[in-house]
């Protein structure tokens, strides 16, 4: 019961998206608007760690050589409590990234919206699968 | 006033040649907790040499020529310096007590306290021994001349540690003084030069691990009848005497055999140094109290006054060279 | 090597005459044996639902947190502290001495000392991980609740949950890890896991992988003192099993509590000084 | 952004499947689903009168052990233009709808307010994880206007010195210590005391020991560690940011105290001769009233006092090292000093 409402209640925040109100810190400050990336690669890392979590992702450029981009998301504590852990996402998940790049210039970028190479969106939060559910990945 | 006349009437020889301790009729009194008393203030100050003097070659001086050669160290050491030369610049030990006929000192009818070997001398270096020393002298020729930095100057000038507390415990030249109180299971010495303290205890503990490595080493004891017995491992070898290793095992043997009297007797094994063991022997006496604080590097000016000395120096040859250079 | 299996045989061994051979499997693990762990039984008031009572504030007297394993006397690593930042020589919390360290872990180790002053997790105001936090020289405050007993420490403000009821897996890997509790007899027995591999066992550069199971065994020994004895388990960078023992000692002051010391602001401008923004020229 | 309109007319269609208030408002519920919102809901008389007496722990204190949250939509202020105290439970929906709403607004993708990462895939917001329902307009009971009242004549002059302070030492972003201390990993809006919505991951862990009421606040793993044995406070030179907390039982309540503010992290502006009192009453299984009253006559004209229950949710609280891995620091600094280079090199190419 408590899941498929949290689902919906999920789903419409997703719709909407949310505004950074509630902030850890001045996300323009760390990343620059005028940067906007699309980052295809696969997941090396999670870096399930506070104030915001961490995916390294190693990114081929057009010359085949990989490059680790660091990317922000969000605390990974609320997650742990709907029944995310560490074993989740795999390492080796194809990933999509559509975010923003640092201001200082180097392969970090905040995640805007995280995608599976199906087209999904990667949704850590409370999903339980269903057909018009957001994707958990297993 | 009182100590002069102490330092004069304990004209009694440490009877050095006499029947060892065990089968001596005194029985040192009892601590409460049944401990032989070694308690008090001593010294262990004395005219005997550690080595035998070359000449020497008897083991033993009749009393008189004892007294003969104590009379001659005491006019050597209060031998007044010439005036106006480097020698003379110091203050007068005599004027602070510090020489030792002004105090008790233990008498010896030794002409030198190594008693093993017979001939009265530290054994023969060892090959790894000598390979130790020259690379020893070596890390000192890096470190550069004495007064080039405070590092490179003497441990003693430095307040590191002196020759008091060894172990084994020598002869410090002045203040060569001891404070002994024993609790159940526990000896302490105090030393009074830089207020070195032994806490030696005598409840069977093992040496503590190899890692752990002092000044002084760590020393462990054990009553055997009258007799103290301490061996001490576990030195860092930063300060080596006569030589030493860091793998230096001392054993020391105190005995009561008098209420004014503890015999001290020491052997030290070293093999990365020497080619054999050799043992010492000598005595403590009783003395007065008290041991005032000897704090040394807090008022160590000597140190600061010495570099600063060899900075100025060091100036003005410079000043005096280029001087030199544009005439 | 099962280091619970091998506690058991140790049991064994001292009620039993010929379990032998289980002691030999375990030799090793049998000659850690500390002495700490044979003093004589004490029995702890107990909590009014009859749990031993180890509330209270807690603290280790020992050089541990500047190496766990024996040690001398060493200068400060930093000129300007002197005397005041210089090491105490300790004679060492690990039993037999020496961490059973793999070889190429031992030299990582050295490397870690060589280089503390940049690595050192403390340092930085970075939570101390496990054991460290119990000897690292600040108190730490036990509260036993129903279900869980919270390790409450000063440095960093670090806190452990010990899960006594509704235990899990650790779900990711952090500094303090995922502590699972239980009691056998006297004794509080914390069980822990899902550590990273960041935090150092002291300012020696002792140190662990991701693999790190520790397993702590708080037994009381009089009114005022614990015996705090802990296993370590790490195929990653030891050959085998190891452990450390210690007392911590009751803070008894009427009026000790645990106090803020928020680090973070300490250790700043170490971590970031060097992005300030300089004077316009 | 095709993927994002994907996920948003897929998300279309289970926004219609679904009444949007009603989602809301039991998702709040999660614990209790079977209890109408409401019941827990209504503005808390006096926690003596009520009937429920909550468990006790095995040394008789009684039981706040668990897992709580005080995460919220009503704010401590009442919003301009609402005049009533306490909304009908259908208003108080209606409320909590239009705010979720406003929390969960788009952003336009490339404005500078869309540079972060999506909350909802991280479980943050607000209505993905229990919260507290509350039918009051705002948090603040007293005064009645539920306004904090009007500050002094010193509050203003030391409000204007802790800005003129914050302008003499640089921007925000040219060191560390310029930044906000959440930023910085210092402490957060969750520990107070008095204790705060935090955003999200505004939860608690309370554990009780003989003697001692402890709570864990979430956000970078704040302790209180509250004795209820009767000692004073100690001396004023004792100051810490979370100030030095004294509790005691009084029936069903318990009572804390706590003065010794650094005032470093100034609750609203107070000084550090802030006192807080807080009463924490278990007033049902999932819910615990938690009342403050803050003095402060150096900062406001009167105390003020606010009512902000909170509500059962689940553990764990898997641990918040914030300070450890806190790259968005140097991140920041370091984009704050790319900016200055690159303004330095533009000024010298238009020269």
């Amino acid at each position: 019961m408590r899941m498929k409402l949290a689902i919906a209640v999920a789903v419409v925040a997703v719709l909407l998206g949310v505004t950074q109100v509630r902030a850890h810190h001045a996300f323009a400050a760390e990343f620059d608007v005028n940067k906007p990336l699309n980052l295809k690669g696969t997941l090396i890392k999670w870096e399930m760690v506070n104030p915001h979590s961490w995916f390294h992702i190693g990114v081929k450029d057009k010359d085949g050589k990989v490059h680790t981009w660091m990317v922000e998301g969000g605390s990974p504590n609320q997650l742990i409590r709907m029944g995310v852990t560490k074993n989740t996402v795999p390492v080796g998940t194809e990933l999509v990234v559509e975010g923003y790049q640092a201001k200082d210039g180097t392969e970090k970028a905040v995640g805007r919206n995280f995608v599976l190479a199906d087209g999904k969106r990667l949704f850590l939060g409370g999903s339980a699968g269903g057909p018009t559910d957001p994707v958990k990945v297993k | 006033m009182k100590r002069l006349v102490l330092g004069a009437v304990a004209a009694v020889f440490l009877a050095a040649s006499v029947p060892s301790a065990q089968t001596r009729p005194y029985k040192a009194p009892r601590t409460p907790d049944g401990q032989p008393d070694l308690q008090g203030f001593w010294t262990n100050a004395t005219y005997t040499p550690l080595e035998r003097p070359n000449g020497v070659t008897k083991a033993l001086y009749t009393p008189e020529e004892a007294e003969a050669a104590i009379k001659q160290a005491i006019q050597r050491e209060s031998a007044q310096t010439e005036p106006g030369t480097t020698a003379d610049v110091h203050y007068d030990f005599s004027q602070f007590g510090l020489d030792r006929s002004q105090s008790a000192f233990v008498r010896n009818l030794r002409t030198s306290l190594i008693v093993d070997p017979p001939d009265g001398k530290i054994p023969p270096v060892t090959a790894e021994g000598k390979r130790r020393l020259a690379e020893r002298a070596e890390e000192a020729k890096k470190l550069g001349g004495r007064w080039d930095s405070a590092e490179s100057n003497q441990l003693d000038d430095r307040c590191l540690i002196m020759a008091g507390p060894g172990p084994p415990m020598m002869d410090a030249a002045y203040n060569s003084n001891y404070h002994i109180v024993q609790a159940p299971g526990y000896v302490m010495i105090l030393t009074e030069m830089i207020h070195d303290v032994r806490t030696i205890p005598l409840d069977g503990r093992a040496q503590p691990d190899a890692k752990v490595r002092q000044w002084m080493g760590v020393s462990r004891g054990r009553w055997e009848g009258e007799t103290l017995v301490v061996e001490t491992t576990n030195f860092n070898g930063k300060n080596p005497f006569r030589g030493s290793t860091e793998n230096m095992k001392v054993i020391e043997r105190f005995t009561r055999v008098a209420d004014d009297t503890i015999e001290y007797k020491f052997t030290i094994d070293d093999p990365s140094m020497w080619t054999r063991t050799w043992s010492a022997e000598s005595a403590m006496r009783k003395t007065v109290g008290p041991l005032f604080e000897h704090a040394c590097h807090e008022g160590n000016l000597g140190l600061y006054n010495t570099l600063v000395g060899a900075r100025l120096e060091e100036k003005r040859a410079q000043e005096e060279a280029l001087k030199k250079g544009s005439k | 090597m099962n280091v619970r299996r091998c506690e058991g045989a140790k049991v064994q061994n001292r009620f039993l005459i010929g379990t032998m051979t289980a002691a030999v499997a375990c030799g090793v693990l049998l000659a850690l044996t500390s002495v700490m762990a044979q003093a004589p039984a004490y029995r702890a008031p107990r909590t009014p639902d009859g749990k031993p009572n180890l509330n209270g504030i807690w603290q280790a007297m020992n050089t541990a947190n500047w190496n766990i394993e024996p040690h001398p006397a060493a200068p400060s690593p930093v000129r300007e502290l002197g005397a005041a930042g210089a090491v105490p020589a300790g004679l060492g919390v690990v039993e037999g001495g020496e961490i059973p360290y793999l070889p190429e872990a031992r030299k990582k180790q050295q490397e870690n000392y060589a280089n503390r002053l940049k690595l050192d997790p403390e340092i930085k105001c970075y939570l101390p991980g496990v054991p460290r936090a119990t000897y690292q020289g600040f108190p730490f405050q036990i509260i036993q609740g129903t279900k869980h007993i919270m390790l409450v420490h000063e440095f960093a403000g670090a806190v452990r949950t010990v899960y006594m009821t509704d235990q899990t897996e650790a779900p990711a890997d952090s500094w303090m890890g995922w502590s699972n509790g239980r009691w056998e007899g006297e004794t509080l027995v914390v069980d822990t896991k899902g550590f990273n591999d960041l935090s150092w066992f002291d300012r020696a550069g002792n140190f662990h992988s991701e693999a790190l199971h520790v397993v702590e065994r708080f037994t009381p020994r009089s009114a005022e003192t614990l015996n705090y004895e802990v296993t370590i388990e790490d195929p990653k960078v030891f050959s085998r099993p190891w452990k450390m023992s210690m007392p911590l000692y009751k803070r008894v002051e009427r009026n000790a509590q645990i106090l803020e010391f928020r680090c973070v602001e300490f250790a700043e401008d170490l971590l970031y000084g060097h992005l300030r923004k300089q004077p316009a020229k | 952004m095709r993927l994002r309109s994907r996920s948003f007319l897929r998300g279309t269609t289970v926004a219609l499947a679904l009444t949007l208030g009603a989602t809301i408002s039991l998702a709040g519920q999660a614990q209790a689903p079977a209890k109408p919102a409401t019941a827990k809901a209504a503005p808390a008389s006096a926690a003596a009168g009520k009937a429920y007496k909550a468990p006790r722990t095995p040394d008789g204190q009684p039981d706040l052990q668990g897992f709580w949250t005080n995460s919220t939509y009503v704010p401590l202020e009442r919003p301009n233009g609402v005049t009533k105290e306490i909304y009908t439970p259908d208003e108080a929906e209606a409320a909590i709808k239009a705010a979720a709403l406003r929390e969960a607004e788009q952003t336009e993708p490339g404005t500078t307010a869309d540079v972060h990462y999506d909350f909802s895939q991280f479980g943050l917001d607000r209505s993905q994880s229990t919260f507290a329902k509350n039918l009051r307009t705002s948090l603040i009971v007293d005064p009645p206007d539920g306004k904090i009242p009007p500050v002094t004549a010193e509050g203003q002059k030391r409000a204007q010195e802790r800005a003129a302070a914050r302008k003499a030492a640089g921007g925000q972003y040219d060191a560390v210590e310029n930044m906000p201390i959440g930023s910085r990993c210092i402490i957060m809006g969750g520990a107070g005391p008095p204790l705060q919505n935090a955003g999200y991951n505004a939860n608690y862990q309370i554990v009780q020991g003989a003697g001692y009421v402890m709570i864990l606040t979430e956000m970078i793993h704040d302790v209180r560690i509250i004795p209820v044995d009767g000692r004073p406070q100690p001396p004023s030179q004792v100051r810490q940011w979370v100030g030095l907390s004294r509790g005691r039982w009084e029936g069903e309540t318990l009572v804390v105290e706590t003065t010794n503010f650094n005032g470093k992290n100034a609750f609203r502006g107070a000084s550090e001769n802030l006192k807080v009192t807080e009463r924490f009453t278990r007033t049902a299984d999932d819910t615990i009233s938690y009342r403050f009253t803050v003095e402060d006559p150096a900062t406001w004209a009167r105390p003020w006092t606010a009512e902000a229950p909170m509500a059962k949710t689940d553990g764990p609280i898997f641990e918040f090292a914030c300070h450890e891995s806190n790259y968005g620091i140097a991140n920041i600094l370091a984009g704050a000093r790319a900016d200055e280079k690159k303004a330095a090199e533009q000024k010298k190419g238009s020269n």
